[in-house]
């Protein structure tokens, strides 16, 4: 199963592409384990996550074809 | 099911003063509208470490984005009597002294519009996924933070 | 002995939508400056007893608006951190759907722009001596009245 | 002395004119007798008065020039 991952912001500064797809990831604290070990400056960043556009408090069970998206805080305006 | 509208909020570069008042012309129409209120965001030539302010460049997921925006939008014409509601901000770069969000709202009597534009603003800048990277005169950059 | 500065905000008849963008363009030059809000009010075709609103009338006791106005605009710019300040109202006859008050604040950051702009709206209409005549279509007329 | 009198908005729909000018009243009381005398319209209408462009709110003596201006409730914007 593939999930697409989305980078926003000061984050593309720390993965250096906006865009990532994973394979066998059932969860987002998989996902966020696996980012952390590959780009460890992540663990010091704040950002919110989103499934699907939907903002997520909380560990989120993953479908295949998932988007997730790794935000810092908005600043638009 | 979704039943609400998705419209496009952004525009490319920087948004033209001659666009406010093209868009308040084309209101002159609506004889039931009693008041408009807008809010413009213009590019600021703060001082920062190493340099000023030149431009910011805007970046946004923009699928997010728009789907909250609708959900803000329904919001407000729930809670307040508006007649009308734009939104355009700008993505890419927005060179100082240049407009990169334009507001407009507008209603029968003033109360309302007033009020829905200004909870509209901080909604736009809390809650849309909008990010802005403020270019510096020596090339540096930083992100920009909201307050 | 006075000090403060009286301006003209009187312009005859509607203000133009283009005078709008012409005056948010020039503010361009302003890098300080990251907000703006405006206020537009527009002439709505109200229903009365025996007709319709075709235009309002607007009459002011001149003299004493100016002054009265730049107390107001003293008052806010002491209360707010602003940049600029701008009025302008009717006098004499605006059609419906056209502007009769157009108010403009600007300042670093949004909110004593927003504020400061929805507090001078409520001290124009009921601070300032302008009276305004809505004309019916059946040519009858009627004193507005502010709320 | 003369002080001039100046009527706006609907109360120039009593007064038929904007512009009076008035002999020997030494304080405001004076000028409304007269004028509620010359226009009984105006007993039942709402105003403020204003000397020389300030408005007051009790009787006010008068000055040879002075200027009173009789105002209904506001309705500008």
């Amino acid at each position: 199963m593939q999930i697409e991952l989305l980078f926003f912001g000061s984050l593309t500064d720390v993965t250096t592409v906006s865009r990532l797809i994973v394979e066998n990831m059932t969860d987002t604290e998989l996902v966020k384990a696996y980012l952390e070990e590959r780009y460890p400056a992540l663990r010091a960043a704040k950002y919110f996550m989103a499934v699907n556009q939907q903002m997520i408090q909380q560990v989120h069970t993953l479908q295949p074809g998932d988007v997730v998206a790794f935000m810092p805080p908005f600043s638009g305006g | 099911m979704k039943e609400k509208k998705i419209r496009n909020i952004f525009t490319e570069g920087a948004i033209p003063a001659q666009q406010i008042a093209d868009d308040i012309q084309k209101h002159a129409t609506q004889t039931q509208i009693g008041a408009h209120s807008i809010f413009l965001g213009q590019v600021r030539a703060d001082r920062k470490d190493g340099g000023t302010v030149n431009a910011i460049e805007y970046t946004a997921y923009t699928e997010m984005a728009l789907e909250k925006m609708a959900e803000i939008r329904e919001t407000l014409f729930a809670k307040y009597a508006l007649t009308c509601m734009h939104v355009f901000h700008s993505l890419g770069r927005v060179a100082v002294g240049e407009i990169c969000l334009f507001v407009f709202v507008s209603s029968q009597h003033r109360k309302a519009a007033i009020d829905a534009c200004e909870e509209l603003v901080e909604a736009i800048k809390f809650q849309l996924p909008i990010w802005g990277k403020e270019i510096l005169d020596n090339e540096d950059s930083t992100w920009k933070e909201n307050k």
